[in-house]
């Protein structure tokens, strides 16, 4: 079977939700969000950027709001049995805004840009990408035949290794299609599939989308159906002023809003719309550090944590308990494991038996990367500590410098991003000797199971496959996952089917205002 | 003025209102706010025994000093006002209050009572208490405010001495530097420097310090020049005192009374400049709390008139002390130009 | 006079180059650099960058250099008319500039519309007569005023007239455009903190004035008292005040900081705060120049008018 | 010039007039009491000491009181009207048309930033409803009347661009211009140098002459007085003492006060060892503190219990007079001839070996402008030129001459903070012309001490008295052990007079008087050879001066001290200096025994000083001599003689071309002049006792 049901909701195979049936066309969507430049979609580093070309320059497949990936540019694709040769079927009738078809050789010039180390681009790093590169004096390139063109609508990848995550990797951000043509800066050369075209883009202030309506004389026909909106506007405001931006009545839509500002969104009036991520809070232990190397101490920290108590003071609405490994609910090949417990003694009784009886002094650093709840959520885990004998100090620093240290500190909260499958975090960050690996975590076995599920395509064999792996690295008490965090944004009540995306990537084909 | 006869039996505050037991009362008000304040993490524990002695200190000066200003009526309400705040600084450890930094009941309006605990002025975004967080919050400002002005003052008054009373090319390069200094605008002074240095409350110092000195300096540079030319200044240059006794024992003293009032409004300035920084993310640090933190805090979260409160509460804490700094000094020009 | 001036103007350019090559050093110091790393690639991908890819990523940016070799360069530049280009808003800093202090000139030209004649008015009237009912209520109106700090007025100012009466836009970011609406609560703010100091000044300026012994003659001349105080007072009690209010300008620069932050106002002050967190070296520079080429030549100004005002001096 | 009609009304009358001000200590009242009438054309004159009243009563005729001050009793009737009940409308036509003032500061009392002719011209358009052009054509006519030169340039002037005297003259001319009935004077000369002063005297004459306009002058300087007025009131405390016609009060005074106030003025008679000053014992009260009865009772030899110390004394008829009144219980009993205050005599001293020589001292100020970046051009005050002279031990040598001839810089240049530019300054064996003070040795600057003008500046106010002499003792090594120190202390504070508990006070404690004592004591405390005195006590009232002066005749006779005592009063410098050093910008212009330079043969300048210094006696007739001009810049003198832009024998071609000869006459009398030594020897005397005194 395929990775994710190509199955779309029509008969079009569109990755959009259906129309609504009372749907008015018209209108401009005032967006809260920073605005930044965009000189070249494949060296993103921001998803806001990506958000401001998402209309106008799209991907080959779509991660909807359910965390599930269909075909958006491509029709469909095929993988071989082993995983190493992927081939996507393009959606034909695709138009560029200069009138040009949407063929294969886009394609193939968006992999040949992305995987010339000369541009920077951090695509090179996704799994699928990197399959496909070599090693050459010192230098990566792509090796030759990897690419294949089998037909104007049909392209091979013949990979190195087997890769998993292949329509995944094609919605991360920096993977906007752009025309074979292309060349940066961006405003130079304007040009894409989408139903929209940026008209205006002045960092820091405003970028401005108005819909396509034709291309040279001729109408343009969007291949995606109908869209609703006219204009889409984002007005740069900063994450802490955006709420306030909305309530203010300037915007319709704001791109997120923090917990802190629950209580202050529940009293606007508008719609407060919280998506599912696979975004957490990781509080790992490095178990190559003092005195974590030893894990009856690792074990009763914990131990003494309660998850279940933590989430509700940091997170009160949305959001999931985490389970001390890395794999989300979110995750479609998630599965869950058997329920952890508080064991206050037992966490005493391990601490004694390390040689701490009289309990131990810790020292976490919080670097607020994410937002002030990394503080909260430590707070309450140091209340918690204190009942087993142990006392948690919080280090607050600030973001810049935590994440100098991150990889290093024994002890530090860490913010990891949503990434769409379970495996995807659990390679890039805990096996053995990866440069992610901020845990120092090694185990053969657990690199083992990992790879057996890297293998499956199918998502429910992997299920089981991947909770080995995951309870592995719950046994080792590597760290507290408190919490998956929910994100939070805000419309108002006159924008409808206004989506939540794990990843706060903006999708307003079928947005409607009334 | 006429000859001030000292009447003959001096009651307890006639005593204490003499120079040296005011600078005793002074330090033991002042010290321990600043060891507790400054090293408050590194005493550790029982860090609020050292403000025990702060308390009636504090108490004795505000005696002293609507004794002192009782003829104007301006200074003794700005006297009221700021050792208002000095008292709650001294005290905060002792009084009933909830912890500042823990989060309780998020965005709980004034005078209401949520899990069973009563409210006076509500509580912030995370739900932390605003009375104890605003009376907390003047520690920080005052003792930073103070200290950064008292720094400033030092600088700015041995530059002046210096410039004014030697003359020549000192002068040339240290109102050289003093200029070029004055040229930036005070905030871009203040962004450069915290920026360079990092936020925190020495840094802030060193910023205050560079913004204020030159001005202050200019200030004492006028008056040194004018008091060299007087002729106690001549009679010490012509009995061959050195020249470092007569800026120290010769003028010193005598710009002290411009300077004071000077300072009382500077001390205004500093406060608002710090609440400001604070403000803008290049001051204080969270936690703990701080007027110009709240502000900053809340700004993000009370732009309904309903939470509005979170605003006000800080906002108008940091007008009085400032208004209470702006009175004194008015009080104390007024009766400087009384004399 | 001229040479006054001149002595200024070099003393100008000297003091730019003095702080724009310290500010070359600042902001060349590895953390700033980082700092500039992670705002344009991100944290957790900056912490990912090998030593090498940050090098060239430093390269890419010109930032491997010496930082007198970039301030040779930039030197250059600036005297060809080139403020440089902004890492942050991906745009050449001089338009860029220019639209900002176009911003904060609107609001500083409202401010002095309202604040002048306001202050002055209000000195005038207080300092006329010293220790009156109506002096004591301008100067108590006063202190009180300028003892409220911009970001507290900004914030009171807000509750009534925009989350409480709903008169007035929260914000003042002018996203549709300009919008006198969006204006008023800034200018307000700034004028409130403003008008009490300059009207303490012109009182205390005018009550000098009224004790002086030429107005005591002026009174025992017998002249009709609307003329000892329109043509012998206020000419020289506006002396003092008239070179304070061209010094504001300097203090404004500073003063929209915050007015524009909490206002979100694109101003002067807003760019230059952003851009010295981001940091944005070059926008910073440009920033400076033009604050110290206000400081100085509202300092000239401020001296021509003076003597212009102030006969004693001017054929002195 | 009397010829007071019966019938006539006065133009003004001061009826039990009493003037407060309300201050932090409660109510001062400042005039009690105030009577007084003037007639037509008449002069009135008002003496007493520094806040006695005099500018009270003055501002309360113009009913101009100030913010804490009011009028409580009496009645001010001008022209038969009280102004009491005038509105203000009235008042303000009154003022400036029929009273007008001038005032003491006149560079204070011009508006800085209007023309001479707006200010002018404001007067006759206000009052006599002039058109513009009318008035200013007045305003110049009028500037001519006060004899200034080039009236037209003058009017498009602003005030500071003229000097001090022409700036009195218009402020003189501007209260004349409405032709006003009664003109108040206010100290007019006071801020002005003596040859300025004479010229402006002479012309407020020539004004009561032309104008027949009444005045009143007031002053502290009875010897102005005696030179312009009819009628003198004499003021003690807020309090008229005496009031009678001028000659009357000065040749029959009748009060304790008036005979203490002439005996304290170093009158032309006077002599430091034969006839030493007698100053009046004690201190002026402060307002609030003054005593029940007469206010002088305190201070008077002839104060008797239970009969001065009651009620409130009224003024008396002096029997045979009605016009002459005095404020004295007692002044029936005593004997005005008999007690006749008299200093003890004391033998002259004995003048010792030459202690200093100044030879062609030369001192230069360089003053530049521009600074730092663009150069400036240099300018060259020359404050001192070849100053030569000697002076020996005990000897007192005075140095006189007008504000800005450059003797502070004299006494700087001898200190040591400045360095001279040239010539030779020897004190003893050490020469001092280019060792600044910081390297001299302590004994060195032990040796030369100095005693300064202002006695408000000559304290440290932040430091206790006893504090800044025992600082002096200890620099000087005098001592060093507390005890030791204190003792010396206490021994100078007995010297200068003063109770040893002072030791412990503020200077703000002290009066101006007492201060001027602890500086002398200071500077004895270190038992110098040279003392120089900078004008010590030109800032003091006159009784007070008559003390500080004796006292510090006193202590250099004691120490054997030579002292240079800086002075621009000739009067002070007659009575109590052995040799005298008249300077005029820059330059010495004569030298000499104090005889030799008070009788002929004199300078042209010295006369011209000697006739331009007011003498309260009546006995005495004194030239007059009136300079023209002004003196002129120190960084641009004239060519030649410096005196010869104003000097009267001034001989073009000769005066303005070279510098003068020095002219000896007899040992150490030196006169720098062109004039023929004969013609210099033939000159009058300035002053000579009046032959008869007719009227
Ligand atoms: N505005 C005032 N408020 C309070 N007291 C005043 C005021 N003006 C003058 N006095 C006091 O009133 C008394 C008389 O002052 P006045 O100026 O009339 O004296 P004066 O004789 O003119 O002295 P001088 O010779 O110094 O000018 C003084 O004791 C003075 O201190
Ligand atoms: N430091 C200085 N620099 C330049 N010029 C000076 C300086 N000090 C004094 N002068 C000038 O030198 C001249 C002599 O001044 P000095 O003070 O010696 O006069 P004086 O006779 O003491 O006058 P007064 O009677 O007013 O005290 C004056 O014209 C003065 O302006
Ligand atoms: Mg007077
Ligand atoms: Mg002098
Ligand atoms: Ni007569």
């Amino acid at each position: 079977g395929l990775p994710s049901p190509a199955v779309a909701q029509d008969a079009a195979n569109l990755p959009f939700p259906a129309d609504d049936a009372n749907a008015k066309a018209g209108g401009i969507l005032k967006v809260a969000m920073q605005v930044q430049k965009i000189d070249d979609p494949a060296t993103f580093s921001w998803t806001q950027a990506s958000n401001q070309t998402r209309h106008m320059l799209e991907y080959l497949a779509m991660t909807g709001p359910d965390n599930v990936t269909r075909p958006m540019l491509a029709e469909r694709w095929e993988a071989s049995e082993d995983l190493k040769t992927w081939t996507f079927y393009l959606r034909k009738g695709v138009k560029w805004h200069n009138g040009d078809d949407f063929t294969a050789e886009d394609v193939k010039f968006n992999f040949e840009r992305w995987t010339n180390p000369d541009l920077g681009s951090s695509n090179i790093g996704l799994s699928s990408v990197s399959a496909m590169v070599e090693d050459k004096d010192g230098k990566k390139s792509l090796i030759d035949g990897a690419i294949e063109i089998v037909d104007d609508h049909t392209i091979r990848f013949n990979l190195t290794k087997p890769v998993l995550s292949f329509p995944e990797d094609m919605y991360n951000y920096p993977t906007a299609i752009v025309h074979r043509g292309f060349k940066p800066p961006l405003d130079s050369s304007m040009n894409g599939t989408g139903a929209y075209t940026i008209t205006e883009n002045v960092v820091g202030d405003r970028c401005i989308l108005k819909k396509v309506t034709e291309v040279g004389g001729q109408p343009f026909e969007y291949w995606g159906g109908t869209v609703f909106l006219d204009e889409i506007h984002y007005y740069n405001f900063d994450a802490d002023n955006q709420l306030t931006a909305f309530a203010g009545q300037s915007v319709d839509a704001i791109y997120d809003f923090g917990v802190e500002q629950m209580e202050l969104a529940k009293a606007i009036d508008g719609n407060i719309i919280a998506a599912r991520t696979a975004q957490c809070l990781c509080c790992r232990m490095r178990v190559d550090a003092e005195p974590f190397t030893d894990e009856r101490v690792r074990k009763a920290v914990t131990m003494a944590i309660d998850n279940a108590a933590i989430k509700p003071l940091v997170y009160p609405e949305g959001g999931d308990v985490g389970e001390n490994h890395h794999v989300a609910p979110v995750h479609p090949d998630y599965q869950a494991l058997a329920p952890l417990t508080r064991d206050v003694e037992g966490a005493k009784a391990l601490l004694a038996e390390a040689g701490h009886p009289d309990g131990i002094t810790l020292t976490i650093d919080v670097g607020n990367t994410d937002g002030p709840w990394h503080q909260t959520a430590a707070e309450a885990m140091r209340d918690q500590l204190k009942d087993a004998g142990i006392t948690l100090n919080i280090n607050v620093i600030p973001a810049s410098k935590y994440w100098e240290i991150w990889t290093q500190t024994p002890f530090g909260a860490t913010a990891w991003t949503h990434r769409p499958l379970g495996t995807m975090v659990m390679s890039l960050g805990y096996r053995t000797g990866v440069p992610w690996n901020e845990s120092g975590f090694a185990s053969p076995e657990f690199d083992a199971a990992l790879d057996e599920a890297e293998a499956t395509l199918d998502v429910e064999a992997r299920k089981g496959l991947l909770a080995k792996a995951a309870q592995i690295l719950q046994d080792a008490s590597v760290m507290v996952m408190p919490i998956w965090r929910p994100v939070y944004c805000m419309a108002s009540k006159s924008v409808n089917g206004y989506p939540a995306h794990p990843t706060q990537y903006h999708q307003f084909n079928k947005v409607w205002m009334s | 003025m006429a000859v001030t006869e000292i009447p003959s039996g001096p009651s307890v505050l006639d005593r204490l209102s003499k120079p040296k037991p005011v600078a005793v009362l002074v330090l033991l008000m002042w010290l321990p706010l600043m060891a507790y304040v400054m090293f408050g993490q590194a005493i550790g524990g029982e860090a609020r025994a050292v403000l025990l002695p702060a308390i009636p200190a504090t108490l004795i000066l505000y005696v002293l000093g609507i004794r002192a200003f009782r003829e104007s009526r301006v200074a003794v309400i700005g006297l009221t006002l700021v050792f208002f705040w000095l008292l709650m600084a001294v005290s905060a450890p002792y009084l009933p209050l909830m912890d500042p930094n823990k989060p309780i009941a998020p965005f709980t309006t004034p005078f209401t009572e949520r899990n069973d605990l009563f409210f006076w002025l509500g509580t912030d975004f995370k739900g932390r208490d605003m009375l104890s967080r605003m009376i907390w919050g003047c520690q920080r400002v005052l003792v930073w405010g103070v200290t950064a002005t008292m720094v400033a003052y030092v600088v700015g008054a041995m530059f002046g001495l210096i410039s004014g009373y030697l003359a020549g090319w000192w002068d040339e390069i240290i109102s050289f530097v003093a200029n070029v200094l004055l040229s930036f605008p005070v905030m871009v002074l203040f962004i450069v420097i915290l920026n360079y240095l990092g936020p925190s409350g020495f840094n802030i110092v060193v910023a205050v310090t560079f913004a204020s000195a030159p001005a202050i300096m200019r200030i004492v540079r006028g008056l040194a020049l004018d008091i060299k030319t007087r002729d106690y200044v001549y009679a010490a240059q012509t009995r061959g005192e050195h020249p470092l006794y007569i800026m120290i024992f010769e003028l010193l003293p005598n710009v002290r009374g411009p300077i004071i009032v000077d300072a009382c409004l500077r001390l205004g300035y500093t406060t608002v400049a710090i609440t400001t920084l604070t403000f803008l993310g290049l001051g204080l640090q969270p936690p703990d709390p701080d007027w110009g933190l709240m502000i900053r805090e809340s700004a993000k979260t009370a732009m309904l008139w309903k939470f509005s409160y979170m605003l006000l509460v800080p906002a108008l804490a940091v007008s009085s002390l400032i208004l209470g700094f702006n009175l004194m000094a008015d009080g104390l020009r007024e009766m400087s130009l009384r004399d | 006079m001229l040479k006054l001036i001149l002595r200024r103007l070099v003393q100008m350019v000297l003091i730019m180059a003095v702080s724009s090559l310290l500010l070359f050093a600042i902001f060349d110091t590895p953390e700033f650099k980082k700092r500039l790393a992670v705002q344009e690639l991100g944290g957790f991908a900056v912490s990912a960058l090998t030593e090498e890819s940050y090098k060239s990523w430093l390269a890419a940016r010109g930032l491997d250099v010496p930082f007198y070799q970039r301030y040779a360069n930039w030197v250059g530049n600036i005297l060809s008319g080139d403020l440089g280009f902004s890492y942050e808003k991906n745009r050449p800093v001089a338009p860029l500039l220019a639209d900002r202090l176009a911003n904060t000139g609107i609001l500083a030209f409202f401010v002095f519309a309202l604040m002048i004649p306001l202050s002055l008015i209000l000195g005038i009237l207080a300092g006329m007569k010293e220790g009156s009912l109506q002096d004591r209520t301008i100067s108590f109106v006063s202190v009180f005023t300028t003892s409220i700090p911009e970001i507290a007025s900004a914030i009171l100012l807000t509750i009534i007239f925009a989350l409480g009466l709903g008169w007035l836009p929260v914000k003042s970011a002018m996203i549709g455009g300009f919008n006198f609406r969006e204006l008023i609560l800034p200018v307000l703010t700034l004028v409130i903190y403003d008008f009490g100091y300059v009207a303490r000044m012109t009182r205390a300026s005018m009550a000098e004035v009224m004790t002086s012994q030429y107005i005591r003659t002026a009174i025992l001349k017998g002249l009709p008292y609307r003329r000892v105080v329109m043509r012998h007072a206020l000419r020289n009690a506006l002396i003092a005040p008239f070179t304070l209010i061209v010094l504001q300008l300097n203090w404004l620069l500073s003063g929209v900081v915050v007015v524009e932050v909490f206002f979100e106002y694109d101003g002067f002050g807003k760019l230059l705060l952003e851009a010295a967190l981001f940091p944005d070296v070059e926008v910073v520079q440009a920033c400076t120049l033009v604050a110290v080429a206000v400081a100085v030549l509202s300092q000239i100004i401020s001296d021509i008018g003076y003597t212009f005002l102030n006969p004693r001096i001017r054929f002195a | 010039m009397s010829d007071h009609a019966a019938d006539q009304v006065p133009v003004l009358e001061c009826r039990n007039l009493c003037i407060s001000y309300y201050t932090r200590a409660g109510e001062i009242p400042a005039v009690v009491d105030f009577n007084l009438k003037l007639m037509p054309g008449e002069a009135h004159g008002i003496v007493g000491e520094s806040g006695c009243g005099k500018s009270t009563v003055a501002l309360a005729i113009m009913q101009y009181m100030g913010k804490n001050g009011a009028i409580v009793g009496g009645e001010i009737l001008f022209e038969g009207r009280d102004m009491r009940q005038m509105s203000e409308e009235e008042l303000r036509r009154i003022r400036g048309s029929r009273i007008a003032m001038v005032y003491q500061e006149p560079m204070a009392s011009l508006n800085p930033s209007m023309t001479i002719g707006d200010q002018l011209a404001e007067v006759p358009i206000y009052h006599d409803g002039l058109s513009e052009r009318e008035a200013l054509a007045r305003a110049e006519e009028m500037l001519a009347k006060v004899r200034l030169p080039d009236p037209k340039r003058i009017l498009a002037s602003y005030p500071h661009q003229i000097s001090g005297g022409q700036q009195q003259r218009v402020v003189i001319a501007m209260a004349l211009l409405s032709n006003p009935r009664l003109l108040l004077l206010d100290e007019p000369t006071t801020a002005l140098d003596v040859t300025v002063e004479a010229g402006i005297v002479e012309l407020i004459n020539e004004i009561a002459e032309e104008f027949g306009t009444s005045m009143i002058y007031i002053s502290h300087n009875l010897g102005l007085i005696l030179e312009t007025c009819d009628r003198l009131t004499v003021m003690y405390s807020g309090e008229a003492v005496e009031v009678g016609d001028i000659h009357d009060v000065f040749d029959e005074m009748r009060h304790p006060y008036t005979r203490g106030l002439f005996g304290s003025i170093p009158l032309p008679g006077a002599d430091k060892n034969a006839h030493p000053l007698v100053a009046i014992p004690g201190q002026l009260p402060l307002p609030h503190e003054r005593p029940e009865g007469c206010n002088f009772g305190p201070r008077c030899t002839f104060f008797r219990d239970g009969l001065c110390n009651v009620g409130r004394l009224p003024m008396h008829p002096v029997p045979g007079d009605d016009d002459h009144k005095v404020r004295c219980e007692r002044f029936q009993e005593i004997d005005w001839d008999r007690d006749l205050p008299k200093g003890e005599a004391k033998p002259p001293v004995e003048a010792g070996d030459t202690v200093l020589s100044v030879e062609n001292m030369t001192k230069h100020y360089l003053i530049e402008d521009g600074g730092l970046f663009v150069g400036g051009s240099e300018r060259v005050v020359k404050a001192n030129e070849k100053l030569s002279f000697t002076a020996r031990e005990a000897e007192t040598v005075a140095i006189v001459g007008e504000s800005g001839c450059g003797k502070s810089t004299f006494a700087k240049v001898l200190m040591g903070l400045e360095d001279a530019t040239d010539g030779k300054v020897m004190l003893g064996t050490v020469e001092l012309g280019d060792l600044p003070v910081e390297r001299r040795n302590a004994e060195t600057i032990s040796k030369l001490q100095m005693v300064f003008q202002n006695p408000f500046d000559t304290l440290n106010p932040s430091h206790s008295v006893g504090s800044q002499i025992a600082r002096v003792i200890r620099k000087f090594g005098a001592a060093s052990k507390d005890e030791e120190v204190e003792e010396i202390v206490f021994r100078l504070l007995d010297t200068v007079k003063l109770p040893r508990d002072f030791a412990k006070r503020k200077p703000r404690q002290l009066s101006g008087g007492q201060k001027q004592r602890v500086g002398i004591a200071r500077a004895f405390a270190g038992n110098p050879k040279v003392v120089i005195a900078d004008e010590p006590v030109s800032a003091l009232d006159v009784s007070v001066q008559a003390a500080v002066t004796e006292l510090l005749m006193d202590i250099q006779r004691e120490n054997r001290t030579t002292m240079l005592f800086i002075s621009h009063d000739l009067s002070v410098v007659r009575y109590l200096a052995d040799r005298v050093v008249v300077m005029y910008l820059g330059r010495i212009m004569e030298q000499g025994t104090t005889e030799e330079i008070f009788a002929p043969p004199y300078h042209p300048y010295t006369e011209a000083l000697l006739a331009a210094v007011p003498i309260a006696d009546t006995r005495i007739e004194k030239r007059h001599i009136v300079l023209k001009g002004e003196i002129p810049s120190p960084t641009n003198p004239p060519r030649g003689c410096p005196f010869s832009t104003r000097c009267p024998y001034m001989m073009p071609g000769t005066c303005d071309a070279e510098l003068p000869p020095l002219r000896s006459f007899g040992e150490g009398h030196r006169i720098l002049c062109h004039l023929d030594p004969a013609e210099l020897a033939a000159m009058e005397p300035v002053i000579k006792p009046k032959v008869e005194a007719a009227e």
